[in-house]
């Protein structure tokens, strides 16, 4: 196939930060081509600068940013040359973008129809009349389903991946040249994902646009990228075709990403039958009602239905689902968070549900937790030491045996003592999750409950902390329920692995088990839809 | 000059009424009002010398005991029906449940007989000197039996519609706002009243009535509507004219109570300390804006028998000083409670809780509004308290009711409030009320003056006059003893 | 819809008869006792007297039972009658509602309107010189007590100028009809509306200007760049419609203060509205009209809050009447 | 926390404010050892026209009493009413609020309701109701400025708590075993404390307001001079001697102003995200 001449050519792009942020320019000389047809895949760490380009290319840079050099060639003018006027006529007509966040980027306050009926209106084509007709057909084309409600619709009432389809439908509205998405799936469950991905992928060909794809994941690359640019510091570290980046990394950089990228071939594990039962879960139940008020009926959702596990010592059970399917529900319940409506949670030999007060406290310690989120599972307001040694203090371990003890600990996360007196704010992603890693150590736990422990880091980070945890695992024997969306992650770490679909566990196997003969259809829908299941990056 | 007929009027009112019916509420706004609407039997001469109004003429028997009284024929009230002696006996017995002071009044009355229609006779007990002096439309106003008698009084329809015998009948009023009263085209004075309609606005803010003046809004002021401070600025205005007149039938007259019966105040030495310590001319100067006069005693000098014979009391600090040494007096607090009418009386109680301050007693402030505070000293929980009460032309009407142990009873803001007791002043109080002829009561009276000048069972301030200020095109407005509150018959607009 | 108006109305009946309670026990703590009031206002007062006035308003019964029976009439919406005013409670409160009405409606309209102009516009050129004029012109309004502006605003228009009223809802006398009563009793009103509005303006103000800066931030609002649409279409239909929701729940919650800052709106300009009435029933310690007016005043503010509710999810889908 | 003192002097309203406070409060603490008279003693002649007279710069009011001494004790006065009834609203309102955002619930139901009730019957109407019953003195005043005040508190409060609650790191703090004392005081307050510390800085403001609108209407501490009472006093004789009116108005005027200008200060040092986007 002939390279068709690129219709957007970004050359040397800079685009300086406001004075005080981590570097001078958040993208430093970066050029890249889109070509009519293909995909090129911005691809690179949170921070690296992947928003900075798309935004620059649309004209929606922030005012505090400001571009030092470079110029974008659209159509045979220089985009950063324009004013308002000029990207407003472009906007949306000949350039076009989706977002990442389906929930944020629509008007709440505005049907779905007139949200795309503006489309035209900004550009002053058809009657309002023909502008409705024009979003029922754009809506159908993008597959949603009954055109005619959704387009009266809020954006609340629609799912994620309605929504996401939604402002696909918009961006598509004036037949554009060239569509920026940026991160455009990261929000989704892997099976909506990859319907996206594919209706992206179909548009794309069938209309001959070029598009620029923003993402960190390299599964999803690996499923629709033409080219890759990976971009670090803001720079471009690597450029080329998908296939060579993938199977010939030029830079140790790229070659990181890709090696840390987890591999969904589970590894062998030693089986631990004869192990005792460190936590059994038996018949948890709970529904979450939101209370309507006196004249209006409750809304009821069912997050666990007749949970049953157990996990032995030593072992590590992963627990999957999409979103919404029960997991975190499942692992507060676990924790005592919140109250089951009926079941019985063992730890050991200690039933730990018909515990409360004063004594529930005495036995918390046996069983700690890892959060999501490393920034909000921190009080911004403690300093790491206090954080770390107020769980033992709140025990009864004197002060300065507990802050001797979170010194060690910090150095058995890879962190150095001088950390206890910092605050959370000066540490990064990575770091901040050592610290959670170190607070629920500190208590000496028998069991560990990681809810999307590593979910919000990135690849390679996150290949560091998985490290970290199964290495403290192996250390102190500790079990572990592991909670993640992630398959490719879950392969990894886990002995077992349970699949969950709304509120109830459908499958419960050995992990290599799972992955080469799934059992629950579900439990084959998730595995499918695993982004660059096909290509299979080559990795550990 | 020749009265003109015509034209409205607009006076201000202060606190908005809160009723019209002048038998069943008396307070100084219903009296200026109700006093267009209702008559009584007599009206007082700026000399306090008896008139006619209902009543054509009067005679007195011999032992002082029997007052007869005819009627004005031909008087018919609002809603055209006769008023006859009739009306009159029910008005007594009405007014006996319903109105305070009427009722004491009437205490010395035996019985009251019409033996026509035209006449009526009062029997008393004993006499009473000061009895002629109880007849003005405030005291005893005339209610029509025909709409009242056999009625539940304080429920019926006519309170909010009042029907009286006077000069302007009630129209309409729009609560918050304004009254209304038009001429009454039937009065049995031909050719009175002068004026077609009087509008009461009611206007709620000191400055804001001020301002309605200056702008022209309205055209009568009555005394007390505007602060004191206001008073010299408005009397400059073009076409602005003031008058002192219209209070000699009240006489209003300030003091202090001084409770006789517990703390310093009960040691006469402090007592007289208080009135040497308190500067009265600097509060009539400067806080009366110079209206008004220091008061010598218990008596207002334009009250029947007053004497400025008695001992006096001006400012001097030091000597109340060393009387309040004498007396063994160390800083005890001394509670001080103002009287809640409006700035000049807040100023007033400032001014005087600095001079006491200055002579070295401890004094504090307590603030109430007008229900707190006449609660407080109704339950005698006070040291020193102010007030200022009307004195009626007449020390037996007036002024002995203060200081009278009879009149000592908890629950009550007037009368014997400060809990001083004499029975020598008992004594001349009872003679002086039922003694003949003048001459007689009128030394009765200047020793009961002296007696009580030397105790100082209350401070006594100042005879306050309360200026009524108009524009001048208005006349006549203030021709009797109680001004403002007799109506606006004889007034007429100049054009 | 209808369920959750009603569902809103049963709640405000019992916050009602709360209020009721209180204040009934409130009322009776201060010293001062109407009879003693009303006697003192007669020049003269004796046992005797106190004690029949007592005995007609139904003081002398016990706490509890004046309670119930106060209660009682509420419930059958009967707020009792005003011995001192000759006149059932009701019918004084209604005789006063509209004026308040007219005025803090004027001036909640004049607050709302004004502190949207003038957000957009600080929000519009934040940062700049315009920002910071019409935040501290808004703020002084703000900062300055209610009655000096009222006073200075008298001063200035009725006295040097002679432009407005300085008192009063209508020219008495006047007899206007028709338009030219509207029109008169508008220029009493402005000076009022005006001093009320401006206080509370300055505060929606800030919200206004707050909010909008906190939704341009949001991502939708830069979807709408993205389609090309102009920037006015932007600030209007996107930014303010979002920005004012906020705005509305706010003005929800001022109703009350805003009832009762018009206490003082009405002593200075003579508006015979509810809030003087209330204050002369306070000094007058005429219970029963007190109450009425706490109870009126309080059904207000609960009716002014479900309005505000019904006005904020008809604008934001988001939140519905039934599940 | 220095972090914040930068941001917080280098915003323009923010140091205005501080300054303006700063010297109201000097006034407050250091002006009445220069003047060891009372301000309620009479010095001079009545209604002194500013300007005149050295000894009594700023004239004299109806009695002869000196507005300068009366604006300098009146300071000490209208802040404090202003400071102590903040923080009586805030005791008050914050452990409220905490406990309901916290446990949730009937607890918050319950808590909330009540708040509501408060929140329903117009403020300044029950302010001046509760002074009259439990007649003026500063106590009575503070007391019912912050009765009438705390429930936007409780209800801020609760808001920023019903967040935090789900924040991590306060389940963190559950699950290692603290208890709930601890938990609302060290994990959550701290961390709701930056819109509640402007808020307050509003509170002092409206609570000065609210002082003079009482003094204005009679309902002033007697024996304690302030400004909301100059102001009412002077106001009938506004037309002859203005400055008795204006000086303590404007003393008002500026010291509310400087407390908003610190809550926008405030606002901004303690939210960034807010006021970086200053588009
Ligand atoms: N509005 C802004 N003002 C100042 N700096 C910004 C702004 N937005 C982003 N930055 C900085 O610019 C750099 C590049 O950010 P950018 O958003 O392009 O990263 P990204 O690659 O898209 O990351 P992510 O995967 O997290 O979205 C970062 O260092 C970031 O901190
Ligand atoms: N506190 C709550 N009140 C009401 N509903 C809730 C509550 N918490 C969760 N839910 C609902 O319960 C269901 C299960 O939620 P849960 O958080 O356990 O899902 P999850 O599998 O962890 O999802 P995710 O992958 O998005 O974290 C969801 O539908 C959610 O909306
Ligand atoms: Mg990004
Ligand atoms: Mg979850």
């Amino acid at each position: 196939m002939m390279t068709a001449p690129p219709v957007v050519s970004i050359k040397n792009l800079r685009i300086a930060l406001p004075k005080g942020a981590e570097r001078p320019f958040a993208v430093d000389g970066v050029s890249l081509d889109l070509r009519p047809g293909k995909i090129v895949c911005v691809v690179g760490e949170s921070g690296s600068g992947k928003s900075m380009c798309a935004h620059a290319l649309m004209g929606l840079l922030p005012d505090t940013v400001d571009v030092a050099s470079g110029e974008i060639q659209f159509e045979g003018r220089d985009l950063l040359k324009l004013d308002d006027d000029g990207w407003r006529d472009l906007r949306g007509r000949r350039l076009a973008m989706i977002f990442q966040e389906p929930m944020t980027a629509l008007n709440p306050l505005m049907r779905i129809g007139d949200q795309m009926a503006e489309m035209f209106e900004a550009h002053d084509l058809l009657t309002p009349k023909q502008r409705r007709a024009k979003a029922l057909s754009l809506a159908r084309e993008v597959g949603l389903p009954d055109p005619e409600r959704i387009v009266r619709a809020y954006p609340h009432q629609l799912s994620g991946g309605q929504r996401q389809r939604a402002m696909i439908a918009m961006a598509l509205a004036l037949e554009p040249a060239v569509l920026v998405a940026d991160e455009p799936t990261t929000a989704l469950d892997v099976t909506t994902q990859a319907q996206i991905l594919k209706l992206i992928r179909n548009l794309q060909r069938n209309r001959n646009m070029a598009v620029m794809f923003i993402t960190h994941d390299f599964g999803v690359v690996a499923d629709i990228a033409d080219q890759v640019v990976v971009l670090r510091h803001g720079k471009v570290v690597e450029e080329g075709p998908a296939a060579a980046v993938f199977t010939s990394p030029q830079h140790d950089y790229t070659k990181a990403l890709l090696a840390a990228v987890p591999s969904m071939d589970p590894p062998t594990r030693a089986p631990l039958d004869d192990q005792l039962k460190a936590v059994e879960v038996i018949g948890l139940d709970k529904t979450y009602v939101t209370s309507g008020g006196w004249f209006r009926d409750d809304r009821k959702v069912d997050a666990a239905r007749e949970v049953n596990f157990s996990i032995l010592k030593g072992e590590t059970l992963g627990l999957v689902g999409e979103s919404g399917s029960g997991k975190s529900s499942v692992a507060r319940l676990v924790m005592r968070l919140i109250e089951p409506d009926r079941g019985t949670v063992r730890i050991g030999e200690t039933d730990l549900t018909s515990l409360a007060g004063k004594a529930l406290r005495a036995e918390r310690h046996r069983i700690q937790m890892i959060f999501q989120d490393p920034f909000a599972s921190l009080n911004p307001r403690r300093k790491i030491g206090h954080i770390i040694a107020d769980g033992p203090i709140a025990a009864g371990v004197a002060p300065k045996v507990a802050f001797d003890r979170a010194r060690d600990l910090l150095g058995m996360v890879g962190l150095d003592a001088g950390a206890l007196d910092r605050y959370p704010h000066e540490f990064s992603g990575g770091q901040r999750q050592r610290v959670g890693i170190a607070r629920a150590l500190a208590l000496e736990p028998e069991i560990i409950v990681a809810d999307e422990a590593v979910s919000a880091l990135d690849v390679s980070v996150q290949a560091q902390v998985l490290r970290l945890l199964e290495d403290l695992k192996a250390r102190l024997g500790l079990s572990m329920l592991f909670i993640t969306h992630d398959l490719r992650v879950a392969a990894q770490i886990c002995d077992r692995i349970a699949v969950m679909q709304r509120g109830a566990i459908v499958e419960l196997k050995p992990t290599a088990q799972l992955f080469a003969s799934p059992d629950h259809s579900y439990t084959r829908e998730l595995l499918a839809a695993v982004p660059g299941r096909k290509e299979r990056a080559p990795a550990a | 000059q020749e009265p003109k007929t015509g034209g409205v009027i607009n006076a201000v009112i202060q606190p908005e009424p809160p009723g019209l019916m002048l038998a069943m509420v008396q307070n100084g706004p219903v009296q200026m009002v109700s006093g267009n609407i209702f008559e009584g039997l007599l009206r007082y001469s700026p000399k306090l010398e008896p008139q006619p109004e209902l009543a054509e003429s009067w005679t007195v028997s011999e032992d002082a005991k029997t007052y007869t009284f005819k009627l004005k024929k031909g008087v018919t009230w609002h809603d055209g029906k006769p008023f006859t002696s009739a009306d009159v006996l029910f008005s007594v017995e009405m007014l006996k449940q319903t109105h305070a002071r009427a009722r004491s009044n009437l205490m010395q009355v035996d019985k009251v007989e019409a033996p026509d229609d035209t006449t009526v006779v009062f029997t008393l007990k004993q006499p009473f000197g000061p009895f002629l002096g109880i007849f003005e439309v405030g005291s005893m106003p005339m209610v029509p039996k025909h709409l009242y008698d056999g009625t539940d009084w304080k429920t019926n329809a006519y309170n909010n519609a009042p029907i009286g015998t006077g000069p302007f009948m009630f129209k309409e009023w729009q609560k918050g706002s304004f009254i209304r009263l038009v001429k009454n085209p039937n009065y049995h004075e031909k050719g009175k009243p002068y004026l077609d309609e009087i509008y009461w606005q009611i206007i709620p803010d000191a400055a804001a009535r001020s301002v309605a003046f200056e702008t022209g809004k309205v055209d009568v002021l009555p005394g007390g509507s505007v602060e004191n401070f206001d008073v010299p600025r408005l009397s400059k205005l073009k076409d602005t004219c003031v008058t002192g007149a219209g209070w000699e039938f009240f006489s209003p007259l300030a003091w202090l109570w001084l409770n006789n019966r517990q703390g310093p105040t009960a040691n006469k030495k402090v007592r007289q300390a208080i009135m040497y310590a308190i500067d009265r001319d600097f509060a009539k100067d400067v806080i009366w804006n110079g209206l008004g006069k220091v008061a010598t005693g218990p008596s207002a000098s334009s009250i029947k028998f007053y004497t400025d014979d008695v001992p006096k009391y001006p400012y001097d600090p030091a000597k109340a000083k060393a009387l309040l040494k004498e007396a063994g007096y160390n800083g005890e607090k001394v509670r001080l409670l103002p009287l809640a009418y409006g700035e000049t009386w807040q100023r007033w109680g400032e001014a005087v809780k600095q001079n006491l301050q200055d002579v070295g007693m401890n004094i504090e402030t307590i603030s109430t509004d007008v229900a707190g505070g006449n609660q407080k000293i109704s339950d005698w929980d006070y040291d020193i308290a102010f007030t200022y009460l009307y004195q009626y032309g007449d020390p037996a009407l007036g002024v002995g009711r203060n200081y009278v142990s009879s009149a000592i009873a908890k629950g009550q803001v007037f009368n014997n409030v400060e809990g001083y007791s004499n029975p020598e002043i008992d004594k001349l109080f009872a003679d002086g009320a039922v003694a003949t002829p003048d001459s007689k009561r009128k030394e009765i009276y200047e020793k009961a003056q002296k007696i009580l000048v030397e105790d100082v069972p209350v401070a006594w301030q100042l005879e306050l006059q309360f200026p009524t200020i108009t524009r001048c095109k208005v006349k006549d407005l203030i021709t009797t003893a109680i001004g403002v509150n007799d109506g606006f018959k004889d007034a007429w607009l100049d054009k | 819809m209808l369920s959750f108006i009603a569902q809103r109305v049963v709640k405000g009946v019992i916050v009602l008869l709360a209020i009721v309670v209180l204040n009934f026990f409130l009322i009776r703590l201060a010293p001062g006792d109407p009879a003693i009031v009303m006697a003192g206002e007669a020049g003269a007062s004796d046992q005797v007297f106190v004690k029949q006035l007592r005995e007609k308003f139904g003081l002398d019964k016990p706490l509890p039972e004046q309670l119930l029976i106060y209660v009682k009439g509420v419930a059958t919406l009967d707020l009792g009658f005003s011995f001192r005013q000759q006149a059932p409670v009701a019918k004084l409160i209604m005789e006063r509602l509209p004026a308040t009405l007219l005025l803090t409606l004027t001036a909640f309209a004049i607050s709302l309107a004004l502190g949207i102009l003038f957000g957009t516009l600080a929000a519009r050129f934040a940062g700049t010189w315009l920002d910071t004029s019409v935040t501290v012109f808004a703020l002084i309004f703000y900062a300055t007590p209610i009655f000096w502006v009222a006073l200075m605003g008298i001063l200035l228009f009725s006295v040097t100028v002679d432009w407005l009223p300085s008192f009063g809802y209508e020219t008495v006398g006047g007899n206007y009809r028709g338009f030219a009563h509207v029109l008169d009793v508008a220029a009493h009103l402005i000076m009022p509306a005006m001093t009320l509005g401006l206080f509370f303006m300055a505060t929606y103000t800030r919200m206004t200007r707050a909010s909008m800066l906190e939704v341009k931030r949001l991502d939708f609002v830069k979807t709408a760049r993205a389609k090309g649409l102009s920037d006015g279409v932007i600030q209007r239909r996107h930014v303010l419609r979002n920005a004012l929701l906020p705005v509305v729940t706010l003005a929800g919650v001022h109703s009350g203060t805003l009832i009762g800052g018009a206490v003082i709106t009405e002593t200075v300009f003579a508006w015979p509205g509810i809030g003087r009435l209330m204050y002369d029933a306070l000094l007058q310690r005429d219970y029963n009209l007190l109450l009425g007016v706490f109870v009126i005043c309080s059904a207000m503010v609960l009716i002014f809050n479900l309005i505000t509710d019904l006005v904020y999810r008809l604008v934001d889908p988001r939140i519905e009447f039934a599940a | 926390m220095k972090q914040f003192w930068t941001s917080m002097l280098r915003n323009p309203s923010g140091l205005i404010g501080l300054i303006i406070l700063l010297l109201a409060i000097a006034v407050a603490v250091f002006g009445p050892l220069l003047f060891p008279n009372s301000p309620w003693r009479m010095v001079q002649r009545p209604f002194l026209p500013p300007f005149t007279l050295s000894t009594v710069p700023l004239g004299t009011d109806a009695l002869g009493r000196d507005v300068f001494a009366g604006l300098i004790f009146g300071a000490r006065v209208s802040l404090l009413v202003g400071l102590v009834s903040t923080l009586v609203a805030l005791i008050v309102g914050v452990p409220i609020g905490a406990i309901a955002g916290y446990f949730g619930g009937k607890v918050d139901d319950a808590l909330m309701r009540f708040t509501e009730f408060f929140q329903t019957i117009p403020s300044f109407a029950l302010a001046i109701v509760l002074v009259a019953i439990l007649q003026p003195s500063i106590y009575s005043i503070v007391a019912s400025i912050a009765v009438v005040s705390w429930p936007p508190v409780a209800r801020l409060v609760r808001g920023e708590v019903l967040s935090l609650r789900t924040r991590e790191y306060v389940q963190a703090a559950i699950v290692t075993g603290q208890s709930h004392g601890w938990i609302i005081w060290r994990e959550i307050l701290p961390n709701a404390l930056s819109p509640v510390i402007v808020l307050a800085s509003l509170m002092v403001a409206t609570a000065i307001l609210l002082e003079s609108s009482l003094s204005f209407l009679g309902l002033g501490d007697p024996n304690l001079i302030s400004w909301g009472y100059m102001v009412g006093a002077g106001r009938t004789v506004i037309r002859q001697a203005w400055w008795i009116t204006v000086f303590p108005g404007i003393a008002i005027l500026i010291s509310v102003l400087g407390l908003n200008l610190i809550g926008e200060g405030l606002n901004d040092a303690l939210n960034p995200r807010l006021s970086r986007e200053g588009r």
